[in-house]
């Protein structure tokens, strides 16, 4: 069969696996169809050349019918397109390039990133609209779609555009110490948050660009909020944090974060074929396709999830 | 002079205050004092019970393993796979238990996994003379791959029938508040201090690495000893394993990732000698908390997050220059 | 009676031949010089005795009974003893933990036995005393004299009631003192009623204590003869090759 | 029987051919032909120009570190700073150049970083005795850090002026279609090799590796060297990163991470001994093709990607098996 | 006159006194022997010499001149040999490559210099060949026996034409004939008018070749004296401390 190919950031995340999820359930949907959905990656997400490697080999491998990348290093997947010059249509997913280089790939489907690091900020703004110091929570250094989160975080909660550390604008300010960049790690990132607001009782909250704190260290997070479980209700602390992974809607319904943005890998995944399979026909397709966001409080987790 | 035999056998070369003065592990003991003295005095928040019961518990799962490195060291060989037997004995604790099975069950089946892969980490080095590096290199890709496949990739936080038990395993504190896996922690450190210190096995450990030729041709069951030593290293990754996963109340693929090196920086900082020979369990602890003690500073001090790895790097060498300072003048 | 018998022990190491169809027997209370030039063969014969190594081919009997060895521990135990010519030490431990090497003394009851490291200090302390050697149980290896470091690798062969007792080389290196001392040791151990053999390149060593000398020369057996019926530049020529065989 | 001086002279004991075969990089290099062979046939893709460029690419950045890594394990040392100084000075070039210089004053400022990194290293284990793995574990995590810095944990991008030549540095292929990385690899593996058989820096690095302490009291400047070649180390790790940002257009502080085991397996793979005093050149580049052979071949097999690391890992356990079964029958 | 003189050297590590206040002279065609205890700090002064170790104190000349050396390449180039106690070879390097270890030969242009193999595999072969030894260039060290391995370290202080040469403990481990050709070799050094310490703990060895004896004890001279006018019984005396001092 000719294998649409799906080349994710990394296998360690858990969120990349609900894309091979779709992408399997696709394959069982579609047993005749001469297509089949192909997912791999790095095994680690920091391996950003490694990413750029295996792109190579799948553009390389004569099978390959159509590829949908989630870039981890944006601008080297670029790069690597540039030269590779590939004859499939190639297509990005969960991530996009940047804006000077959207000519590279036809489309886009996957998170408003931005937009989704905006609608955190603005749950933490509307919850606390006179603000206070904040420390947002970020994974690797280098990755951009965080970046873009937090920039939209930012720009949500300051009112302003592309500042890249709030000194109190619009009543919010970075406390010393933060970022934290927790490299992915659920644990690490719980333990940076508790030693932030030992440091800082004054915290007035957290602004979580990517679930691990939550879905990789639930109890641990369990127990560094439950304390103050009322000052989060009452809007006192305000916590925003990106995904709806595992645990982290049954955190959201123990009234432990004020607010969750998730995404819809799943449905990226179940997607990205048809819309490769619709590039390689030559049909024309929306650029880019987002999925949607699903935003959670306390109050609407039974019904926020959708599929 | 007549010099009676008991007085010959009670000399020593050093007595035992100036044997532990002059070791690595004391001055990094009061590397790690003098780091607690200086952040109760300069930070509000260091000082509370809140913050030395987390730090006390992070401690915990580097330290266990370095434990288990440390008896890998003192043999003289190393053991690059533990981050990666962690996060698998992990997945198959978790797994099990969320396919229904008892947390018995599931505790078994992951020491089970640790044995197996510490039993062949073990054999490749001690009958096949594999170089320890290689072989546990090749298992660091290997068992994380494994937790891959074992998990299908997701993240497990449903443990089944028992999923409070190991929770509370892991997250509790049963005795006089002191969190779970610390007394796990001082239980296993004293065991290993004991073995080493106590121990027919202990002594073979030091004999291996002080010469294991010498130790072959003295009849030392140099290969057996070496086995158990890696089946030990990999049985403290599994343990920390489920502790973590007790306290973590969830398992993905990535947890564990880059361990090995901070583990063994614990064991070396506390005083294990990568030569083989040196080595003790209260360095294992001792490096293990230098390095948390650090980390948790960086946080209360609020160092900006960029220049924090110049920190924790610096604090690594700076681990062991006391020691070296100390030696220098000695040898000039 | 001879307390251990070889018969045609050879031994090789892939396609070298080390040790080459060589009988040989040794007597309760006698001393045998054991000479030869370098890589003769003269440390694997005694390592097999050890069951450092398992022979190629030939048989041993000890006290007339055919014994297989596969562990150092199993010569041991039949009251053969030997001192190794790199000493096999570790510097890392006390001089009492090598003394004690691969037969610790343990208290305790049932399975939960710990080291016993009283008795194992003061047995070692009365064995140096015995050696009439300075050295003391507690001090580590590492800081020790090649004297000293002779005594400890001496010391374990008095650990236990042995019947034979192997010396590889334990002169080289030690000084003129501490030389007449370990000749001293070796004719104590004689008048026990032991068997001793001794690996030496010094001539005078081997004729002063030696009651017999054997030979080897690339691997054989050139020369077994009492002392007193040899000379120096005999022995000499026989492990030149000046002399082919006597 | 009368033997002439020159006979004596040109005597050796295992001739080229048996002493070729004899080595363990032989049989990797044996094992990366058939894996070639086996891949050739099975897939229609492997033996494509295009997948041949790319892999012969590939193998460049671990290969290049892999040479100066070999000489630091020859030396019976190690280096686990290169995958963060490979990060430091990809970011030092980028900056600089980004900052509106040219790419010679980038080129030579990220140069002279790598070697002031490796100075440091080098002379705290050369002369202060300190263990090489914790110092270069220590500047793992600085050098990092310091990438955050400089670059504030951007992603850089545009390279100023010369940008399109930096590109066409490590993006290019100025000859007979190779990639320009290959060559660059090339040349400087013939220069390590030509350096290690044919220099007295290249004695000394062996004679430090054999018994330091013999060279030390023969008068080989021990420590001089010992800095040099932590040196040479950093500066491998400096190159690797300046013709991985051209190639990759893009720096971030991601890059880099993990690599050092990566390039110490391709260095052992290829037949370097971590006790010191044997590696060669044409080992550290064989070991890294295997590696990258294998990495390819799992991606065009088709193989599902969560049991990739157990082939891999394999790999890395079977590539010195070959080695371990040939030792074992001629010690027996 | 003396080829070298030493006057009230004294070396210490730490607070071990390892060689106190010791005076000697060294006369071009002298053998001198060096003889002690274990630890008494002959393998000390002798490294003093070669250029391993400074002196704490004292000073040393060399035909007349007043020297320090920093480095053991200082003292080569003094024409001061020395052939270490553990002989300091590397396992891992041709017996060529160890015998010009620290002074390779080279060949090429300006800068430009190669290893020159050819010249250095013809003139180690030469120099074993002279000294008798059946050491062969381009062996492996790993694989020499006892023997051979003292041949190369002897054949390192035939590179050039050495003033003096050390020797510590050149007889150690190796066997009778070997220990001839050592001696045989000693002889010949002094014959072309080279000066030669010889650390032994042989007595007869010393006694054979040395025109002088040293002992030390304890780090002090205590005695300094033609052979002939000594004798085994009186020099064992002095080294066990029997006899105080001559
Ligand atoms: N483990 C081994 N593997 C391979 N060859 C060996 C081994 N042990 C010894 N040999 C070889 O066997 C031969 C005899 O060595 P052996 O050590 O018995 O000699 P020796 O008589 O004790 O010499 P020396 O006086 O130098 O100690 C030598 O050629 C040696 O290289
Ligand atoms: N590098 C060193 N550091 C510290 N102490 C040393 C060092 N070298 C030698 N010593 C000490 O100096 C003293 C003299 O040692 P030295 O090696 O000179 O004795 P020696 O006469 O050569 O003995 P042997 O006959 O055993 O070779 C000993 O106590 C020894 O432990
Ligand atoms: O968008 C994803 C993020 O939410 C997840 O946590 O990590 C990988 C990202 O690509
Ligand atoms: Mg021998
Ligand atoms: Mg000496």
């Amino acid at each position: 069969k000719k294998q649409l190919v799906i080349v994710v950031k990394g296998l360690d995340n858990p969120f990349f696996e609900a894309i091979n999820q779709g992408c399997q359930k696709w394959n069982k949907e579609n047993p005749d169809s001469e297509y089949e959905c192909f997912y791999t990656g790095p095994a680690s997400t920091s391996d950003e050349a490694g990413e750029a490697q295996i792109v190579q080999d799948m553009l390389g491998k004569a099978d390959t019918a159509a590829i949908a990348i989630s870039p981890s290093n944006a601008k080297l997947i670029a790069q690597t397109l540039k030269t590779a010059n590939p004859s499939v249509p190639v297509m990005t997913l969960d991530a996009d390039l940047a804006k000077e280089d959207a000519a590279l790939r036809k489309t886009y489907l996957g998170t408003d990133n931005y937009l989704m690091g905006k609608r955190i900020g603005d749950y933490m703004k509307e919850a606390k609209p006179d603000g206070g110091k904040v420390c947002s929570i970020q994974g690797n250094p280098g990755a951009d779609n965080i970046l873009r989160r937090a920039q939209g975080w930012r720009d949500s909660l300051s009112g302003k555009e592309g500042l890249t550390e709030l000194k109190g604008e619009g009543g919010w300010t970075e406390v010393a110490g933060c970022p934290v960049f927790t490299n992915d790690d659920g644990a690490k990132g719980v333990q940076a948050m508790t030693d932030i607001l030992a440091a800082n009782p004054d915290l007035a909250g957290f602004g979580i660009m990517g679930g691990w704190p939550l879905f990789g260290a639930p109890q641990p997070y369990r127990d560094l909020f439950k304390p103050i479980a009322d000052k989060i209700a009452k809007n006192e602390f305000v916590i925003g944090a990106a995904d709806t992974i595992g645990d982290e809607v049954a955190i959201a319904k123990e009234g432990l974060v004020t607010a969750l943005v998730g995404q819809r890998p799943f449905e990226m995944g179940y997607k990205a074929p048809s819309v490769m399979m619709d590039l390689i026909a030559g049909k024309p397709v929306e650029d880019p396709v987002f999925t949607g966001l699903d935003e959670c409080t306390k109050d609407t987790v039974d019904t926020c999830i959708q599929k | 002079m007549a010099v009676t035999l008991d007085q010959t056998i009670a000399q020593k070369q050093r007595n035992w205050l100036a044997s532990i003065v002059g070791g690595q592990t004391f001055w990094v003991l009061i590397a790690v004092i003098l780091a607690c003295l200086f952040l109760s005095a300069a930070t509000d928040s260091f000082a509370t019970a809140k913050n030395l019961y987390n730090i006390t518990r992070n401690v915990t799962f580097v330290a266990i393993i370095a434990l288990g490195m440390t008896l890998v060291i003192i043999t003289g060989g190393i053991d690059l796979s533990v981050g990666s037997v962690l996060c698998l004995c992990s997945m198959v604790l978790a797994v099990v238990m969320h396919a229904g099975y008892s947390i018995e069950v599931g505790i078994a089946a992951s020491i089970g996994t640790a044995l197996v892969i510490g039993a062949f980490n073990g054999v490749l080095i001690a009958y096949l003379d594999f170089p320890p590096f290689v072989v546990t290199l090749g298992m660091l890709s290997i068992a994380r791959s494994l937790a891959m496949v074992a998990s299908n990739n997701t993240v497990v936080f449903q443990f089944g029938p028992d999923h409070d038990t190991l929770l509370a395993l892991g997250g509790g504190a049963w005795f006089l508040g002191i969190a779970n896996p610390v007394l796990y922690m001082i239980i296993l450190a004293l065991l290993t201090g004991f073995v080493l210190r106590w121990t027919r096995f202990g002594r073979y450990v030091f004999a291996i690495g002080g010469n294991e030729h010498a130790a072959t041709l003295t009849g030392v069951p140099v290969r057996r000893i070496k086995v158990a030593v890696y089946m030990i290293s990999a049985l403290s990754a599994g343990v920390a394993g489920i502790v973590q996963t007790g306290w973590l109340g969830a398992v993905t693929t990535n947890i564990g990732a880059g361990m090995e090196l901070q583990v063994i920086a614990a064991a070396v900082i506390g005083g294990a000698n990568l030569a083989g020979g040196v080595g003790t369990a209260l360095g294992a602890l001792v490096g293990a908390a230098l390095i948390e003690v650090i980390r948790n500073s960086l946080g209360l001090l609020g160092i900006n997050a960029f220049w924090q790895g110049t920190f924790i790097g610096g604090a690594i060498v700076l681990a062991v220059l006391f020691d070296r300072i100390r030696n220098f003048r000695q040898s000039e | 009676m001879a307390v251990l018998e070889l018969t045609n022990i050879s031994k090789h190491f892939g396609a070298i031949q080390a040790v080459n169809d060589v009988s040989l027997s040794l007597e309760a209370g006698q001393v045998v010089g054991l000479m030869g030039d370098n890589g003769a063969g003269k440390s694997t014969l005694v390592k097999m005795i050890a069951g450092n190594f398992r022979p190629s081919e030939g048989t041993m009997r000890l006290d007339g009974a055919e014994i297989v060895m596969h562990r150092p521990v199993e010569a041991r135990q039949h009251g053969i003893e030997i001192v190794h010519q790199d000493l096999a030490l570790c510097n890392n431990l006390t001089a009492a933990a090598n003394v004690f090497l691969g037969r610790e003394l343990r208290r305790g009851i049932g399975p939960l036995k710990v080291l016993d490291y009283k008795t194992m200090y003061r047995r070692a302390g009365e064995i140096f005393r015995e050696l009439k050697s300075e050295t003391r149980p507690r001090d580590l290896v590492r800081q020790m004299s090649g004297g000293q470091r002779q005594a400890v690798a001496i010391a374990r062969t008095m650990l236990s009631e042995a019947k034979i007792v192997l010396m590889d080389e334990p002169t080289a290196a030690i000084s003129v003192r501490q030389v007449a001392e370990v000749l001293n040791l070796i004719r104590e151990l004689r008048d026990r009623g032991i068997a001793v053999v001794l690996i030496s390149h010094r001539m005078p060593d081997v004729f002063t204590v030696a009651d017999r000398v054997i030979v080897l020369r690339r691997g054989r057996k050139v020369a077994d003869k009492p002392i007193t019926a040899s000379s120096p530049e005999e022995v000499t020529g026989l492990i030149t090759g000046a002399i082919e065989q006597v």
